[in-house]
């Protein structure tokens, strides 16, 4: 980055399905836009280096202050991106697959509606990450999310599928109206934890200060999680919400909480 | 001699009270009286007689001193200000008549702008909800004719809607509940004990804040299931009793407010509370409806859906309709420093927006269309005084339950004074020559 | 001086909606909204009357308003400033990604603050927006 | 206004008998004529086919909850949004299109005039708002009579007068172009949670049955002479076995004849005909009966129906049928929006995918196809999706592909998921039929006119009608290499004139031409006593008032077209 914008710059661009084929100066092409005024990639960035063939063969690395540049590998299908530090909203939304590292935060709806691929964040997460867009009654399908800070509210919205590690604390609503899929969070969840969840799992090894009602205990499981093997509270839920039968067996969705 | 209009609009709040009486002198200048109206709705009228009013654009000056300009002086600024602006925001529309809220959106879109309306802070939580689980609803006579259950959930009507309960909820004899009053049983959930509150069978003091355990523990009661002791500062027999009135009625409804769409948990309070009527359907006849504040916020949320697709918060800077709240809304927009000019008609987020917004607001380029001096016009650059919609123009409007009424003129607004359409088709006819609009 | 911590709710009331007809630039609706309705427990350990001057405080902002006994009570450890500039100087401006600000359930400290004025509506805005308070 | 002459096309018009001629079109202040001067433009339509501007009998494209399914469902736009673009507004919307796109693709694809299936009358200010930013196309809507207190009141007492006096008062008050029927009385039992699933369930309280209702209303509609006839959503939609309810309703009109000065031959119209052919007893046995209902209906002529196809999309399904929608959610539990509407009806959306690897869906598909392809009388039988409920509007020129081209539909039919199951449930593998371009002229043109009682307006191409018209790149005189190119043809039309103005030229919009909307206007004898009991309805029951129940400016309708009935000597 070389010139930052005076609001905010949308960069759909900056994705390996985009890059795929063209050379430097062809990617200096590409559009970009801030606000309602249309310009060019290359009057924001510097470009480097020419991409590979096909996606999968496409590297990107986005260096400097891109903490105001919106979209970064939006809907990308393979390849790498690399954000170099901190970036704003819809970092990966849409992805369906390559694999997607952030040094630094991001700001909220990063992977929206992600259907394949792994997000790395090693710093902090926004709100609605890995949730299902306004409307949509389909999350997260697929994939993986690793955040190694703290995330914010809504995270999962909707799952149905993938999995996602938070190491820190995440805010209120974490997996609201699940149906599918597995969130793990390392460190605390406030409140409203799996909400209205159809099915799905969540692990929480910090606290809950206020529990769902709709959350019942059952027993108490010995787990291993991702090397750790702990003794955890099992909940299922949600009691209030409707939910499948399998062979004549209803299916809840299951709540763990370390003890 | 005086004469009298019928069938007059009130349009302060979303009840839209279409039976007002005004009395007004002949010549059709001076409202003399208002009858039927609330107290809020009865000073609408009054004080658009005022006579310390505001009757010309006004541009404020360094010095924070006012400058009188004409019309289209104030149009030529308002459009070159939008036409030039890279993110702008157009924002209010809800006590402005569903013709003007088009012509604005015409704008918008010829601008690439950002249009949002009060919803933004008052139910855009709620129609969040509505995108994610449905709403079933109903128009308020049906409420009048079937009704036996009424919840009031984070609403205080005898406040906010002083004559919804007389008109719609509570107290009016409809076709099955020739009783009125005695045939309906009252349920109120807030943490505060309202003047709402103090009329019903049954009170429930929620913990502010726990709205949205409270109502999954609805659910939870519905179903029979397991309940904790005590959930949201509710024990748990009050709550299987108020769910049980719930079920034994015939035709239930919930009416709810920014009690629970402005309350941690937002959007998923209104979310639960539809899963709570969802639920009830399995048992017997339930609604739920929001109680929608400015009077024409509904119609604006209806012109901007079937034009754009969206009912708040679209952003049109890319040259078609984007819609993501927490993206493309007012507050966040503001709060994030995303535009860099605003247009505010309609609505007052001077005063009803945090600080911290209304700053970002002080410190771009901002036009304020309001017959009002409010907090808004006090920090913009350019104030546009405008008739008052539905006292001095018609026009239509919708009501909280969708309903469409068109507003009646009472008296001629002051010599010389525009109407928002008459002033949006002077800035719109003007950034088509910026543009090169046909 | 004594201080207490109360949880802020801000709301309609009616004559908030008649003084906001009638003016915002006007004395009434100072009077409608410059204040915060508190349980009479809570005066006492805010060891002061009933129409004394307070500062409210949150982690957003601060404002002076006049407390004043609630007439929607009893409700013990919460304070309710009527919608409004006053209520709005303080709430908090998270909105969750969800567009909407947190205007209800806001930790806030009230101490008395007598001698201190309570601003008219579009002065109390206009001298926030110059960062003059 | 300009004059144009459509050279050397195919012109097919059914109401001229005109079978793919090559012939010219003369068009001149607006109407169709039968010679224009040398100065008029020349459109060279060498090489394609000519047709009437088509005519849409039955869709929901304006009003509450077309808007409500609009407001509750971005995920239905999202990355499908069209800019601006010279004169056309920016459009959304797939399965619900903003009002702009509405008008827009209607016209590239040759349609130029469209009604709105179900009006809810408290609403009319609403569904009119809409049609009004709906630019190009004439439209009409019908409010909705089968649930209405008035109605039921009157009909319970066989007051037929009463009722066809209150029809006219309510068309003039919502500027209503027919009289449409819902689910009758199963609408209003859904305001208690409840439905009537026969045509003999009583409705509660008001101690009448959806056949009383029924009769009434066809009797009412023959005693105005409307321009329509009644036009019904028969009760027990789009359940395993209605096709029995449905049968039992079409046996209503029996012994009914038209009386009316239109030209009109029916007294009744059954939409979406694909949502009430349907046999078995559960969604395990779930099969086609349309061979049994188009034996029904070939064989009476004072009726008409339209499909209801169902194009395997995303969509979003609405209806007055309140309870449908309710059971529907129960379902496929996506969101549930409903509003009942107090005195007259209800209505409730619910988002519906149609995936070709569902057996149902494939099933219905099929049906839709098999009641066009069985009908003996394409005059009778019109092509709909009932959109966006079977599936968007945007798909008809993919539905003309199935139905003209047995290789297209045989493809789709044998590579569904559970093929071998679906072909066995209906009979449609075993129709040869393909649909002609005359017969699509009648199906989507001369016969819906015709049914709507607009046969001396559009619909044809003769002289002195409007003049409405649309020329395909399609060349009927080739031999058909590929089906997709009839999809393509009737996608985007080349031309596309709408009372004479040149509104489409290669698939784009070059004018908003002169949007009409239609409405009827009957004249009916004083009737006090009607006069009365809507006073006093209003008085007691409503939640307006009756003056601002019948204040419809003309900001809401700034360009009328009234079908003048007159009623007062009958």
């Amino acid at each position: 980055m070389k010139n930052s914008p005076a609001l905010y710059l949308e960069t759909e661009n900056i994705c390996p399905d985009e890059f795929a084929g063209k050379t430097a100066a062809q990617i200096a092409e590409l559009h970009v836009y801030e606000g309602n005024t249309k310009s060019t990639l290359g009057k924001y960035f510097e470009i480097s280096g020419d991409a590979g063939a096909t996606a999968g063969e496409t590297k990107i690395v986005v260096k400097g202050d891109v903490t105001k540049v919106k979209y970064i590998g939006m809907k990308m299908s393979a390849g790498e991106i690399v954000i170099d530090g901190s970036t704003d909203l819809y970092a990966g939304a849409w992805m369906t697959g390559g694999k997607m590292t952030v040094r630094g935060n991001i700001q909220a709806f990063a992977a929206t509606g992600m259907k394949g691929g792994e997000l790395i964040i090693e710093g902090n997460a926004g709100n609605y990450l890995g949730a299902a867009y306004r409307g949509d009654w389909r999350g997260m399908s697929g994939g993986k999310i690793l955040v190694k800070g703290n995330a914010g509210s809504d995270v999962g919205m909707y799952m149905a599928g993938g999995e996602m590690v938070i190491n820190g604390d995440v805010d209120v609503h974490l997996m609201t109206h699940a149906e599918g899929g597995k969130i793990i969070v390392k460190g605390n969840a406030p409140s409203k934890v799996a909400g209205q969840m159809v099915e799905g799992e969540v692990i929480i090894f910090g606290t809950i200060d206020v529990m769902m009602p709709g959350f019942k205990y059952v027993d108490d499981v010995d787990l291993e999680i991702e090397g750790v093997t702990a003794k955890f509270a099992h909940y299922i839920g949600d009691t209030g919400e409707r939910h499948k039968k399998r062979k004549g067996q209803m299916v809840y969705g299951n709540l763990y909480q370390k003890i | 001699m005086t004469k009298s209009v019928t069938d007059v609009v009130c349009p302060f709040c979303g009840t839209l009270c279409d039976d007002l009486e005004v009395t007004v002198t002949d010549d059709g200048k001076q409202i003399l009286d208002v009858y039927n109206a609330c107290a809020i709705g009865a000073e609408k009228f009054l004080h658009s007689q005022a006579k310390d009013r505001i009757t010309r654009p006004r541009l404020q000056q360094p010095d924070g001193t006012w400058k009188e300009i004409s019309y289209d002086e104030a149009a030529d600024y308002t459009a070159k200000m939008l036409a030039g602006a890279k993110k702008p925001l157009m924002y209010g529309w809800s006590s402005v008549n569903c013709e003007a809220q088009s012509v604005g959106n015409e704008i918008a879109e010829m601008c690439r702008a950002c249009v949002d309306n009060t919803a933004a802070v008052c139910h855009g939580t709620t129609l969040i909800a509505v995108q994610d689980i449905g709403l079933p609803t109903c128009t308020l006579g049906e409420v009048k004719n079937r009704a036996d259950t009424i919840i009031f959930w984070g609403c205080n009507p005898c406040h906010a809607h002083p004559r919804h309960m007389s008109r719609y909820s509570i107290f009016p004899r409809g076709f099955f509940t020739g009783k009125g009053h005695k045939s309906r049983k009252l349920v109120v959930v807030d943490p505060r004990v309202t003047d709402t509150a103090k009329m019903a069978d049954i009170h429930l003091q929620v913990t502010q804040g726990q709205d949205y355990e409270l109502l999954n523990a609805f659910r939870v009661a519905i179903r029979g299931e397991w309940l904790p002791d005590v959930v949201a500062g509710i024990p748990k027999e009050k709550i299987i009793e108020a769910t049980n009135v719930m079920k034994a009625g015939r035709f239930g409804i919930i009416f709810f407010g920014m009690g629970v769409t402005q309350s941690l948990g937002k959007n998923h309070n209104i979310d639960e509370a539809i899963a709570v009527t969802k639920d009830l359907n399995e048992y017997t006849k339930f609604s739920i409806m929001p109680m929608r504040g400015h009077y024409n916020v509904t119609g604006s949320g209806e012109v901007l859906a079937w034009q754009f697709g969206y009912p708040y918060s679209v952003d049109l800077t890319r040259g078609f309709p984007r819609y993501n709240p927490g993206d493309t809304s007012s507050i966040d927009l503001l709060n994030r420093g995303e535009i860099d000019a605003a247009f505010v008609i309609g609505s007052d987020p001077g005063a009803h927006f945090p600080i911290s917004a209304v700053k970002k607001i002080s410190q771009v380029n901002s036009v304020c269309v309001d017959p009002h001096i409010t907090p808004t016009s006090g920090v913009s650059k350019l104030h546009v005084p405008v008739a008052f919609n539905g006292v001095e123009t018609g026009g239509n409007a919708y009501r909280m339950d969708n309903v469409p009424i068109d507003c009646r003129k009472v008296v001629d607004a002051p010599e010389g004074m525009l109407t928002d359409e008459q002033f949006l088709v002077m800035v719109r006819d003007r950034v088509k020559k910026l543009k090169g609009v046909a | 001086m004594a201080k207490i911590t109360l949880n802020l709710i801000s709301g309609r009331t009616i004559s908030q909606g008649v003084a906001m007809e009638g003016g915002k630039e006007k004395d009434l609706y100072r009077k409608a909204c410059g204040i915060i309705e508190m349980d009479d427990a809570d005066f006492k350990k805010l060891g002061c009357w009933k129409n004394t001057n307070v500062r409210v405080t949150s982690p957003y902002g601060t404002v002076i308003v006049k407390a004043q006994e609630t007439s929607q009570g009893p409700h013990p450890g919460v304070g309710f400033i009527p919608m409004g500039p006053w209520a709005n100087l303080i709430v908090n401006p998270n909105t969750y990604s969800t567009g909407m600000p947190t205007f209800k359930g806001v930790p806030v400290e009230v101490e008395v603050a007598m001698d201190q004025p309570i601003l008219l509506g579009v002065e109390l805005v206009q001298k926030a927006c110059r960062g003059e308070s | 206004m300009a004059e144009y002459i459509i050279k050397n096309g195919f012109v097919f018009d059914p109401v001229q008998g005109i079978k793919g001629e090559k012939s010219d079109v003369a068009i001149k202040d607006g109407k169709i004529v039968k010679d224009v001067s040398k100065s008029a433009k020349v459109i060279d339509a060498a090489g394609k086919t000519v047709m009437a501007g088509a005519v849409e009998i039955h869709a929901h494209i304006a009003g509450p909850k077309v808007n409500l399914g609009r407001i509750y469902r971005p995920e239905d736009k999202l990355f499908t949004c069209t800019p601006t673009k010279g004169i056309e507004r920016t459009g959304s919307g797939n399965s619900i299109p903003s009002t702009f796109k509405t008008g827009y693709e209607y016209a590239k694809m040759g349609y130029t005039t469209c009604m709105e299936a179900a009006m809810p009358p408290m609403f009319s200010r609403h569904v009119h708002e809409e049609i009004r930013d709906t630019p190009i196309i004439d439209e009409g809507a019908f409010p909705v009579f089968g649930n209405n207190w008035f109605v039921m009141e009157y009909l319970k007492n066989n007051e037929v007068e009463n009722t066809a006096a209150y029809i006219a008062w309510l068309l003039r008050a919502t500027k209503g172009y027919a009289v449409k029927v819902v689910n009758p009385g199963g609408t209003e039992a859904w305001g208690w949670g409840l439905n009537c699933l026969s045509i003999n369930d009583p409705v509660p309280y008001f101690d009448i049955t959806p056949a009383e209702i029924v009769k009434g209303l066809i009797e009412a509609n023959e005693y105005l002479g409307l321009p329509h006839s009644m036009h019904i959503h028969p009760n027990n939609l789009g359940n395993p076995g209605c096709y029995q309810t449905t049968l039992d309703t079409l046996n209503l009109a029996e012994g009914y004849k038209a009386k009316n000065k239109f030209g009109r031959e029916q007294v009744m119209h059954i939409t979406h005909m694909q949502f009430h052919s349907y046999g078995g007893e559960n969604w395990g046995n779930f099969e086609s009966k349309a061979t049994e209902i188009m034996n029904y209906v070939n064989s009476h002529k004072n009726l008409t129906m339209d499909t209801g196809n169902v194009t395997l999309d995303e969509t979003t399904t609405m209806t007055a049928d309140g309870p449908f929608e309710h059971h529907l959610t129960g379902l496929n539990h996506l969101k549930w929006a409903n509003c009942d509407v107090e005195l007259e009806t209800a209505a409730g959306v619910v988002p519906y995918i149609y995936s070709p690897d569902i057996k149902v869906c494939a099933i219905q598909w099929s049906i839709g196809l098999e009641l066009a392809l069985l009908a003996k009388d394409p005059m009778r039988c019109f092509i709909t999706t009932d959109h966006p409920n079977a599936g968007p509007f945007t798909r008809y020129p993919r539905v003309f592909k199935w139905l003209m081209s047995k290789k297209a539909r045989d493809e789709r039919l044998n590579t569904f998921k559970n093929a071998d199951k679906v072909i066995a449930a209906s009979t449609l593998g075993s129709i040869d039929r393909e649909i002609t371009l005359y017969e699509l002229a009648q199906m989507t043109r001369a016969g819906p006119a015709k049914s709507l009682g607009l046969a001396n307006i559009c619909g044809g191409l003769k002289p002195g009608m409007d003049a409405d018209v649309a020329v395909y790149d399609f060349n009927p005189d080739k031999p058909l290499a590929d089906p997709e190119m009839i999809e393509t043809a009737f996608s985007r039309a080349a031309y596309v004139f709408k009372s004479g103005v040149q509104v489409v030229t290669h698939g784009d919009i070059v004018s908003i031409g002169n949007k009409r909307t239609l409405w009827v206007d009957v004249k009916v004898n004083d009737n006090p006593q009607v006069m009365r009991d809507i006073k006093e309805k209003f008085l007691k029951y409503y939640s307006m008032t009756q003056a601002n129940y019948e204040s419809l400016g003309h900001h809401f309708v700034p360009n009328p077209f009234a079908l003048e009935v007159d009623a007062t000597q009958v």
